[in-house]
């Protein structure tokens, strides 16, 4: 496998709603960010990727609007997955793999206020069984809530804790949506939003991007004081539906961390993209994750969720830390599709 | 051709395998359901985003103003912000005029949107005065096999009560009588 | 080095308005299966499954690969999904065999789908937006004034459309998977046809399908175990793709550049000089007729403003010396998120020897292409006989 | 990385001063069943509920053609009850256009009697009434066209 790394990162202040921007507004000075950090030419990028859903702000082709905020003209090699960004990321870390690229801009973002996303992501459910029924995607975490408290990986309490350490976290994130917590207690004390989560234990609907350079080996070393390097990414799906599976467990980030080599070292930090609060308890175990790891430091989903962009958020988070040199190893989890099913995991170190 | 027997798939193709319902009575002997039907409906709350605003903020005043790409210099109409180019924001606005030239055109001769339009109608690649990407619109008060390209154009706007802040201000472009434009200067526009 | 790869298992369905008798997921795992067999597998044999489609809307079903995860034997393994426009599923295929040539995985799936018949392409493709008059209708009124610019530009006869679809149709026959199998399609029957966006006419225009087409696509031990067993595989000699920005200033939408330079670009890896001479068939996205003499130039068959030409010279037929789309074409079938992967995919059967009634004698090496949103997104793969 | 957010710089306008609109999306999506989900909706128009046999005997409601863990294809449809057992439970007081019912209702996980795996559908309950264990039965549309709403939900089966 080739050498590749994180050399640059760029991120919106992430909002409820950027209600006057249309999509490219919203992307085109992220990725800019990004690209003038890496101090490669916006020309010269071997391989553009990005990831966005057409479902969010209702809007078809979205991505081909955003391709305006690239500058490709000339014409570039690109593509685009209808997934999140961490995906994006690792189509591009797959043709660096080919020796076809040396460099890659990868971008993704979610504009999700123009719409009622619960209901939206009801899109995303089978569409004989589940779809026409119309739960949203907070019923179907209320579910796996529900079952996760009941074969006790988790607990209303352990959740709100979870909830008030996230965003107590996120104060020092300067893109966070939400930066402060209710005390446990007075989030305990809290209505259900659906039973047994309450809005605490939700992520925020948010609209934001996120932008990321890739470079290989010497590229990246020439362009980064300190890369934040791809040492393992692998990712894996679970089987759909809610009523075959068992859903207080996620086996395809078990085996999505053993292929990246999670355990081949120590944890310094994780983050981890859990949109409800129950869910941190499961990836923790399924990643193998013990209580010396640092997780969600930036506040993770529960501060800011982007939609499409949260993932690949969680490998900035992590990249953006080992540039900075505050830690050598760290592990990020991006997810799709409802309760966990779709997971990539990827570590991430520092040299030296 | 005589020969209209259908050929057939290549034999031995995997194919779903028939499913054996005897265990139920009552859906044995009873037509199948083969269909169902999944209505959806969304309603999204659409920002045009803020480059499209003031164009549109524009057009309510019955003017055209496009966005000049910093680097090329080339405007936009109806501008997106950023210029898909050089990928920067379009923050210089530029009036434009409100005749222009047709760069090509088609002729419809159905009526696909259920727009009511007398058919056959001409949808035309026009050029604005002062921009450089043609857009498109619909022409009249010419006979479909008079367009051609070169063709020199006038806006035609809705009554000035009608007006709103929409691409619909703009009811039909005509010919404003003016010579053509030779195709040579045209060459860059499609 | 890069890991050779090999196609060595290719399957579709029979391509149709309204399929009917399957669902959405027992449409793509009739092409799955059938591809699985082709290469003597199962889904025991798959590392990775990686799908394409049209947008979201086509089918109302939102990143629809997740509900079709158990459906595709993908449970504990990746599944990605890519999304380029129409270019999506020659993208998608370039995707999966990244992830051979790269080393990630040894033998992977891939699919495209559209079940067309879930909705209207017109309407998915026509959203009314806010603030917006809806003129275009559909892709054929968005992408006719620019026919007519080529026909201008390079003076070719009035009736080159109809030939080319007279051509494709009369191709379909051969191909027991088409959608359109017009036994008594004739050059006047294409001309008299309505007009339906001057200079396009109906009979020049591509059908709205149900379809899917995967394949099976392996490592060169894999592509080596199936010579050995005599399964012709096709070798991926080069792959390529290239964007640009649909409403760019400058951009000339009748031969975009991002065409030229994907084209020179999936050559010169495949290391041909001369296409014309090189390449034996091709399997090119042409849904409407016209764009058969606009892609022989922009990919470099012909010098600009003679791609008609060899149209009407009949090199384009089947007998001629660049035959392009055996198959028909997607004016002959077109599930939209499958139409890339078909041209691919048949490049490939041409290649292996395996195209029935439809194989080009003597074809060893071969051009699959896609194309999409405003003439602005490529994907174009070169396959061959022999190894690269 | 930088230490400032990068915020929305070049084109800033304030909210009120931005254009927006409705936008609609609306169509009636019509999906084809093939034989295992035809059989499932053909029954529901006859008022009973089918599963299928999977690979290792379970049976499965509603039925897929696939086995979930192998992708195998299943082709046995069997019989299961109208009535059986709330597996989990949660409650949904945020009605959304759409939802089988305009007040407020329990989305449950619900194991029919000769059924392995679980039925995800709504149960017409108060607050109260629901449990996990608690018996439930469908309750079948007066008049059925072989579509979902056929099956209206379940209910407390005492």
């Amino acid at each position: 496998m080739r050498d590749v790394a994180i050399i640059a990162t760029a991120q919106s202040k992430h909002v409820r709603a950027a209600s006057t921007l249309n999509e490219v507004e919203l992307i085109q000075p992220v990725i800019h960010e990004a690209i003038e950090q890496s101090g490669i030419g916006r020309h010269d990028f071997d391989f553009t990727c990005s990831g966005s859903s057409d479902y969010l702000a209702g809007q078809p082709f979205s991505f081909v609007m955003t391709l305006d905020a690239v500058a490709a003209w000339p014409p570039i090699a690109e593509s685009h997955v209808e997934m999140d960004g961490a995906w994006a990321l690792y189509e591009a870390w797959v043709k660096i793999q080919t020796g076809q690229a040396d460099t890659a801009l990868v971008y993704s973002y979610g504009k999700s206020s123009p719409g009622d996303l619960p209901r939206v992501l009801s899109r995303m459910m089978d569409p004989y069984y589940e779809a026409p029924l119309w739960p949203t995607s907070i019923d179907f975490a209320a579910l796996q809530a529900r079952v996760a408290i009941a074969d006790g990986v988790t607990s209303e309490a352990q959740m709100a804790e979870i909830a008030n350490r996230s965003r107590n976290a996120a104060a020092s994130n300067p893109f966070a949506q939400l930066t402060s917590s209710p005390e446990v207690a007075d989030l305990l004390s809290s209505e259900y939003l659906a039973e047994p989560l309450r809005k605490h234990d939700c992520a925020p609907i948010t609209d934001g991007g996120v932008a990321v350079i890739l470079a290989a080996g010497d590229k990246a070393r020439e362009h980064c004081t300190r890369p934040a390097w791809i040492r393992g990414i692998d990712h894996r799906a679970d089987g759909h539906h809610i009523n075959f599976r068992n859903l207080c467990v996620a086996p395809s980030i078990g085996i999505a961390a053993e292929k990246a080599g999670v355990g081949m070292g120590p944890v310094e930090v994780a983050e981890l993209h859990a949109c409800f609060t129950h869910q941190e308890p499961i990836i923790k175990a399924a990643l193998g994750l013990d209580e010396s790891t640092v997780v969600n430091p930036s506040g993770g989903p529960l501060a800011a969720n982007p939609m499409m962009a949260a993932g690949l958020i969680r490998l900035v988070e992590v990249a953006n830390r080992i540039h900075s040199g505050e830690v050598s190893r760290g592990v990020a989890h991006a997810t799709g599709g409802h309760a966990l099913q779709h997971n990539l995991v990827a570590v991430l170190e520092g040299e030296g | 051709m005589s020969d209209s027997a259908p050929i057939e798939l290549p034999e031995g193709l995997w194919s779903q395998p028939a499913v054996d319902t005897s265990a139920v009575d009552s859906i044995t002997d009873v037509e199948s359901v083969q269909l169902i039907t999944t209505p959806a409906k969304f309603v999204y709350d659409y920002t045009p985003g803020v480059a499209r605003t003031r164009f549109l903020r524009a057009i309510e005043q019955k003017r055209l103003v496009g966005q000049r790409c910093p680097e090329t210099q080339k405007v936009y109409i109806p501008p997106a912000g950023v210029s898909p180019v050089s990928g920067l924001p379009t923050l210089e606005e530029v009036e434009l005029g409100l005749d222009g030239t047709v760069v090509s055109y088609c002729i419809v001769n159905l009526d696909f949107t259920g727009n009511a339009q007398e058919i056959p109608y001409v949808s035309a690649l026009i050029l604005v005065d002062g921009s450089d990407i043609p857009i498109y619109g619909l022409v009249r008060e010419i006979a479909p096999e008079d367009v051609h390209f070169g063709l020199r154009l006038k806006s035609v706007w809705v009554e000035p009560e009608e007006m709103t802040t929409s691409f619909e201000n703009i009811k039909w472009w005509a010919p404003n009588g003016e010579p053509d434009v030779p195709k040579s200067e045209l060459a860059d526009y499609v | 080095m890069a890991e050779r790869v090999a196609v060595v298992g290719i399957g579709q369905t029979k391509y149709t308005a309204t399929r009917g008798d399957v669902s959405l997921p027992g449409l793509l795992r009739e092409a799955a299966f059938r591809a699985l067999e082709d290469a003597h597998m199962t889904f025991d044999d798959i590392d990775c499954v990686v799908v394409g489609k049209a947008p979201d809307f086509f089918e109302g079903v939102m990143v629809p690969e997740y509900s079709l995860v158990s459906a595709l034997g993908a449970v504990g393994k990746p599944i990605f999904r890519v999304h380029t426009a129409g270019s999506v599923s020659g993208s998608t295929a370039i995707v999966a065999s990244q992830l051979v040539e790269g080393g990630i995985h040894g033998t992977v799936l891939t699919i495209g789908w559209e079940m067309q018949s879930c909705s209207e392409a017109m309407w998915a493709l026509s959203v009314t937006m806010p603030f917006q008059q809806q003129l275009v209708a559909g892709a054929g009124g968005y992408f006719a004034p620019y026919i007519r610019q080529y026909i201008a530009r390079s003076g070719a006869p009035d009736d080159t459309g109809i030939l080319v679809a007279l051509k494709d149709r009369q191709n379909a026959l051969l191909n027991p998977y088409a959608h359109l199998h017009e036994h008594d399609i004739t050059y006047e029957s294409v001309r008299d046809s309505i007009m339906l966006w001057d200079p396009i006419r109906y009979s020049e225009t591509c059908p709205s399908s149900d379809g899917a087409f995967a394949m099976v696509m392996t490592n060169e031990a894999g592509g080596d175990a199936a010579a050995a067993e005599g399964r012709q595989p096709a070798w991926i000699h080069a792959t390529a793709m290239r964007s640009e920005p649909a409403l760019a200033a400058g951009r000339d939408q009748v031969s975009p550049q991002a065409g030229k330079d994907c084209a020179a670009s999936v050559f010169k890896q495949a290391g041909i000089t001369n296409p014309r001479k090189e390449i034996d068939v091709a399997e090119v996205y042409v849904p409407f007729s016209w764009y058969e003499p606009m892609w022989l130039e922009n990919l470099g068959f012909a010098e600009e403003g003679t791609g008609w030409q060899l149209t009407h010279d009949g090199v384009t037929a089947r007998d001629g010396d660049l035959p392009f789309n055996p198959s028909g074409g997607v004016l002959s079938s077109n599930p939209i998120g499958a139409s890339g992967m078909i041209r691919f995919g048949e490049a490939a059967l041409q290649v292996r020897g395996m195209a029935g009634d439809r194989q080009i004698d003597g074809a060893r090496k071969a051009l699959g292409h896609a194309y999409g949103g405003a003439a602005q997104f490529y994907s174009m793969w070169v396959v061959g006989s022999d190894k690269p | 990385m930088s230490d400032q957010p990068t915020g929305q710089a070049a084109n800033q306008a304030a909210d009120d001063d931005v254009l927006r609109a409705p936008l609609l999306l609306e169509y009636p999506f019509r999906r084809t069943t093939g034989p295992v989900i035809g059989a499932y909706f053909t029954a529901l128009r006859e008022g009973h509920l089918v599963g299928i046999l999977d690979d290792s005997g379970r049976v499965i409601c509603p039925p897929v053609e696939y086995d979930p863990q192998s992708g195998k294809s299943l082709t046995k449809i069997v019989p299961v009850s109208s009535e059986g057992e709330v597996v989990h439970w949660t409650w949904n007081s945020m009605i959304r256009e759409g939802q089988p019912f305009d007040h407020p209702f329990a989305w449950a996980l619900i194991k029919l009697d000769g059924a392995d795996t679980p039925i995800y559908h709504a149960v017409d309950a108060s607050h109260e009434q629901m449990s996990a264990g608690m018996r439930v039965r469908a309750r079948f549309a007066l008049e059925r066209r072989g579509e979902v709403s056929d099956l209206e939900c379940f209910e407390p089966a005492n």
